[in-house]
């Protein structure tokens, strides 16, 4: 059971192997997600963000042995992102350093750090302004210049021929996906920290704006200003945490082929992958039932049903009976991004962590208006590059 | 750390201004390639890629990795990118030990690249580095910002143009050794002194060059490391910094690497760098950096005394502690894998791999890594990592 | 909070080198209105985009092409509404697809061209995944994927 | 390097438009400098480190500067300088004095152009220019809100 304290996890898939050491989450904090934080400059958003995550684990800042951080310097509009942004994430005179994925893989690099015995502490941070630049500019840049950038390939189009993909091999409709922003946007009423915070109906998702076929309007997340720091800790340093700690039970990560022509895009494959190494180490084998809550990285209404046929939560195209049923709802059996998900806030970089920290606050028990009554096991997910490319898993336990 | 983590396979690409004839997945493959057949292994036997890159204005793509993943074998497994600036390969090699060191894998590949023959205009993707705010505008560049700080050293320490051409001349007949090297081309101290002045007193051959080029190392758990090869390089030690580097505000404790040093050698047991490391592959895109490196680093004890060692040829081939045998970054500086190339440089030295540039003997090398810049609001990243054919 | 803003503009020119391979693929495709793929002798699988190395097999395919018709079937189509639309691209509406050329294993992205947009949702409706499909080649090629565009067979 | 016909390049531009908020501690400073003609700095109340350029937070004691104002004496000191006399892409026209100047008892330096230097001479200039020596800030006239707000030049010795 993820309840368990174990202090011994013996992955299966590596023979000899033992892991000796826990690591747990034992500060937390967030920004309010926005769009546009005109007034705030991203240094400030990150130390105040950073600050913050050091005062919930009642820490200072020389009790901080590494510093692990994610960020994109073309999400940022610093060449060398990092080099602008470290200090305020609290790195002076750390042992620092930066993934330039999304924020769950910065959760797994500091997670081995941890696990290597060489630390004690991390900060774990990231962060995306995304209203400084041009997001349809910056991602058309992700294809290469020259097979997929010319014909017009960029962050839309791309998810676009993927929920086609998908929609169309399994017959998924357009109501069954709006029904996952409708979700998402209602649990987002419960979250003081969303950006978007109106609920939306099913004919207003319907009716949005078409974008890219099948993609509307409202089927996208926003774009958001917002960060994230958490403050991950060994066994002995988490015990004495001031607001209690969530323990990292399993993590997994993977990654599929660039080439979208190369693969199925109706499935997610790496995240399967990233799960299910997740999923050994935390010893779990029937996610819906082990799992009291999840946090996904919606980066469509498509791709949130994507994600549960990918972490084996339902059979390949049923995802929307899950939806349609009530099953991730916020009082269903396992509630998903029950915080309102990347629908309802999108500071780019770091959804992954933002998903992260929330997974953590509802096994603590501190999620607030959106706590999943009795949370013990979370699981947050983390996708980086196009097209569900590089996923992570996180999962933690009371 | 909980397990011991060694180096049993590198591979490197030529270094060159432009590799016209590969796209920028077909160089990494390169590197990826030939660091398995090192290590005789074969892309199954990879659990996990690490992959290191610094700014991808230089390629012009966003997040190059994923564009590469295919090419350097990362499919269906575990991959990261890391970037911390030309610290990159440094901290990508140390996440790659940490994914041993940590217990969830036994053979990890990293893989660092970078293309920097892609634009005409590397000095300007350099001038979007800086602070929007307090620092663009101000026409700041990476060979300004070090003619400021040698000026200042200049008149502080009794450093001459001298000093810094006979390192140029020492790395530019290193070169003439390792097949991988950019620049191959002997150069006398007279050479140096005459080149192109660019902002004084820094002269063209004082820089390294732009350089397109890969590198990829394979590193293993003690148990498959012994498996894999007779000879590992053992990671004994290894360290790192950031720190904010506002001019005005000395920080002595971190500059040049003293700080990442410092863990290194704690972890690596050593006290006494100058008899206990045989060769160091320091990170010196200017020919001002090695000297700095022998304070800093521990070889000697005030920045006169370092002069008197430049002038003792002590960082030579045939000196008391080669620095840069394989020509350095001056030689060669493809910049998100240049300093994971002086990891491999440091684990072929170790382990008598290294041929023409060998350093007879090496038992203990030093690889380092820097990245960013000083600059208002700006930090700068340090490596370090001490390999051994000794495990401790 | 803070009322200023400063506002700059990243202009980078950009010469990318895209190796031998790609570099035969578009030279072929100018000059003879041909489409090649690379081919892996040990999996068999057909690569369009060709690829310099099978990422399976991990082994070079340089020298392993195959000419593929320049006929195939629909994978996958979005049609773009959105009104982002940089300089070098079609202006919305448009369709861009993932199609099978020459039976290669992977599909290649392409813009559909040669249908009404007038109401985007009647085409996604009539558009159906395994449509026979086809590369129409332009007059004056330069070397570019732009060089050909995809058409459906029947129309 | 020889062209090989058989190797194609394929052009491409960046064009990344982007709007950075100064947030309110660069705002400040900036309004100071547009409608005060103030040069202002924050101060850690713990290391009583004062920051210029100014910063909203401090770094090593981790703590927001956010309300800790000091204002400076517009004068110095040139702490490091570089003549340009090469042109950089996108880069003032050369020649031009680029340098680090420590204003009033700010503990950090700021980097501007020195103004008012005859570089008709480049080396004479050089010789004429030395580490320590006074320079003061002159606001302009017509203030956009911006760094240029201000230039710095030697101070009569």
């Amino acid at each position: 059971m993820l309840g368990d304290n174990l202090n011994l996890t013996r992955d299966s898939s590596l023979p000899g192997v033992i892991m000796k050491r826990k690591v747990g989450v034992i500060g937390i904090s967030q920004t309010k997600h926005e769009g546009a934080k005109r007034g705030q400059d991203l240094v400030d958003m990150i130390f105040e963000t950073t600050r913050g995550a050091l005062d919930d684990a009642g820490m200072e800042i020389g009790e901080i042995d590494s510093v692990v951080l994610a960020a994109h310097d073309l999400i940022d509009g610093r060449s060398i992102s990092s080099m602008l942004l470290a200090a305020p994430a609290g790195a002076h005179m750390k042992e620092e350093t930066r993934v330039a994925d999304d924020g769950a893989f910065a959760v797994a690099l500091a997670w081995m750090r941890l696990m290597s015995g060489e630390f004690g502490t991390s900060l774990v941070v990231s962060w995306s302004k995304l209203s400084e630049g041009n997001f349809d500019a910056i991602t058309q840049l992700n294809f290469d210049p020259v097979f997929y950038r010319p014909v017009g390939l960029n962050h839309l189009t791309a998810h676009a021929l993927q929920a086609m993909s998908y929609s169309s091999r399994y017959g998924v409709t357009e109501a069954q996906a709006a029904g996952v922003t409708v979700k998402n946007r209602s649990n987002a009423l419960d979250n003081p920290l969303a950006h978007l915070r109106q609920k939306v109906t099913m004919d207003e998702v319907l009716r949005s704006p078409l974008l890219a076929w099948p993609l509307k309007e409202l089927d996208m997340p926003p774009r958001s200003d917002g960060a994230c720091a958490l403050v991950l800790a060994s066994e002995k340093r988490a015990k004495k945490a001031k607001n209690g700690c969530a323990w990292i039970r399993g993590i997994g990560w993977g990654n599929d082929t660039y080439y979208l022509g190369d693969k199925d895009l109706a499935g997610m494959p790496s995240l399967t992958l990233a799960a299910n190494k997740a999923f050994k180490m935390a010893k779990v084998n029937d996610p819906l039932k082990q799992l009291d809550v999840a946090e996904l990285h919606d980066v469509s209404s498509y791709h949130e049903l994507m994600a549960y046929e990918a972490l084996g939560l339902c059979k390949p195209g049923e995802g929307h009976r899950l939806v349609d049923e009530g099953t991730t709802s916020p009082k269903g059996e396992l509630p998903v991004n029950p915080s309102g998900g990347a629908l309802s806030s999108n500071p780019y970089t770091a959804v992954g962590l933002v998903r992260v920290a929330e997974a953590a606050l509802q096994v603590m028990g501190r999620a607030g208006a959106h706590q999943v009554p009795g949370a013990k096991a979370a699981l947050a997910h983390g996708t980086s590059g196009m097209c569900g490319q590089s996923n992570c898993v996180v999962i933690v336990g009371s | 750390m909980a397990r011991r983590v060694a180096v049993v396979g590198t591979g490197q690409t030529p270094y060159k201004t432009r590799r016209r004839d590969v796209s920028v997945p077909e160089l990494v493959h390169e590197a990826a390639g030939a660091a398995l057949s090192d290590a005789q292994l074969t892309i199954r036997d990879i659990d996990a890629v690490v992959f290191g890159t610094a700014p991808e204005a230089f390629e012009g793509v966003n997040s190059p990795d994923k564009w590469a993943a295919d090419a350097v074998g990362a499919l269906n497994k575990p991959f990261m990118r890391i970037h911390t600036g030309g610290a990159t390969g440094g901290s990508a090699a140390q996440a790659g030990v940490h994914h041993i060191a940590s217990g969830l894998f036994d053979v990890v590949m990293v893989v660092a690249m970078q293309r920097v023959g892609q634009t005409p205009e590397a000095q300007r993707i350099l001038g979007l580095i800086w602070d929007p705010i307090f620092a663009a505008g101000f026409s700041l560049n990476l060979i300004t910002t070090v003619a400021m700080a040698t000026s200042i050293n200049m008149q502080k320490t009794g450093l001459t143009e001298e000093h810094m051409a006979r390192i140029s001349m020492k790395d530019h007949l290193n070169a003439l050794n390792n097949p991988y090297a950019h620049v191959r081309k002997a150069v006398t101290v007279e050479d140096v002194l005459k080149s192109f002045p660019l902002v004084k007193p820094i002269k063209l051959l004082d820089c390294c060059p732009s350089s397109d080029g890969a590198c990829a190392i394979i590193f293993a758990s003690e148990t498959r490391a012994r498996k894999i090869t007779p000879k590992p390089a053992w990671v004994i030690g290894m360290g790192g910094s950031t720190s904010v580097t506002t001019p005005g505000e000395e920080n002595d404790e971190a500059t040049l690497g003293r700080l990442a040093a410092k863990n290194a050698y704690r972890m690596a047991g050593i006290d006494r760098p100058r008899r206990q490391i045989d060769v160091v592959e320091p990170y010196d895109p200017f020919s001002i950096t090695e000297i700095g490196y022998y304070e800093s680093l521990g070889f000697c004890d005030s920045p006169a005394e370092a002069l008197r060692m430049v002038e003792r040829g002590f960082g030579e081939m045939t000196g008391e502690v080669p620095f840069s045998p394989s020509g350095g970054v001056l030689c060669s500086n493809p910049i998100g894998a240049t300093a994971l190339v002086r990891v491999a440089e440091a684990a072929m030295q170790v382990t008598g791999n290294a041929g023409a540039h060998q350093v007879p003997d090496a038992k203990v090398a030093l690889a380092m890594g820097a990245g960013g810049s000083p600059a208002p609001g700006s930090a700068t990243f340090m490596t370090a990592m001490v390999l051994s054919s000794q495990s401790r | 909070m803070g009322s200023i803003e400063v506002s700059a503009r990243w202009e980078v020119p950009f010469s990318h080198d895209i190796g031998e391979t790609s570099s035969k693929f578009l030279i072929e495709l100018r000059d003879h209105a041909r489409i090649m793929g690379t081919k892996c002798p040990e999996c068999g699988r057909v690569f369009l985009p060709p690829r310099a190395f099978c990422e399976r097999c991990f082994i070079p395919l340089k020298d392993h092409w195959v000419e593929l018709e320049p006929r195939g079937t629909l994978e996958a189509f979005t049609i773009v509404t959105d009104a982002y639309a940089p300089a070098g691209l079609p202006r919305p509406p448009y369709v861009i697809c993932l199609v099978k050329l020459g039976g290669s294993d992977t599909a290649i992205p392409q813009t559909l061209q040669g249908l009404d947009l007038s109401d985007p949702r009647r085409v996604a409706r009539e558009l159906k995944v395994g449509a026979p499909v086809k590369a129409v080649f332009k007059e004056n090629r330069e070397g570019r994927i732009t060089d050909f565009h995809i058409e459906l067979m029947n129309v | 390097m020889a062209q090989r016909a058989d190797l194609l390049e394929i052009p491409g531009t960046w064009d990344l438009p982007w709007t950075y908020a100064a947030g309110e501690v660069g705002s400040r400073y900036i309004e100071e400098l547009r409608d005060n003609a103030r040069m202002m700095a924050t101060k850690c109340p713990g290391c009583g480190r004062v920051l210029l350029p100014p910063k909203s937070f401090c770094e090593r004691c981790f703590v927001s500067l956010k309300g800790h104002w000091v204002e400076l004496e517009p004068s110095g000191t040139l702490e490091a300088f570089a003549i340009v006399t090469i042109p950089f892409p996108e880069q003032r026209e050369p020649p031009y004095v680029v340098g680090y100047f420590k204003i009033g008892n700010a503990s950090t330096n700021i980097l501007h152009f020195l103004e008012g230097v005859d570089l008709s001479d480049p080396d004479k200039a050089r010789e004429k220019l030395h580490i320590g020596m006074p320079v003061k800030v002159i606001f302009k006239e017509k203030r956009e809100g911006r760094m240029t707000d201000f230039y710095i030049v030697p101070a009569e010795e």
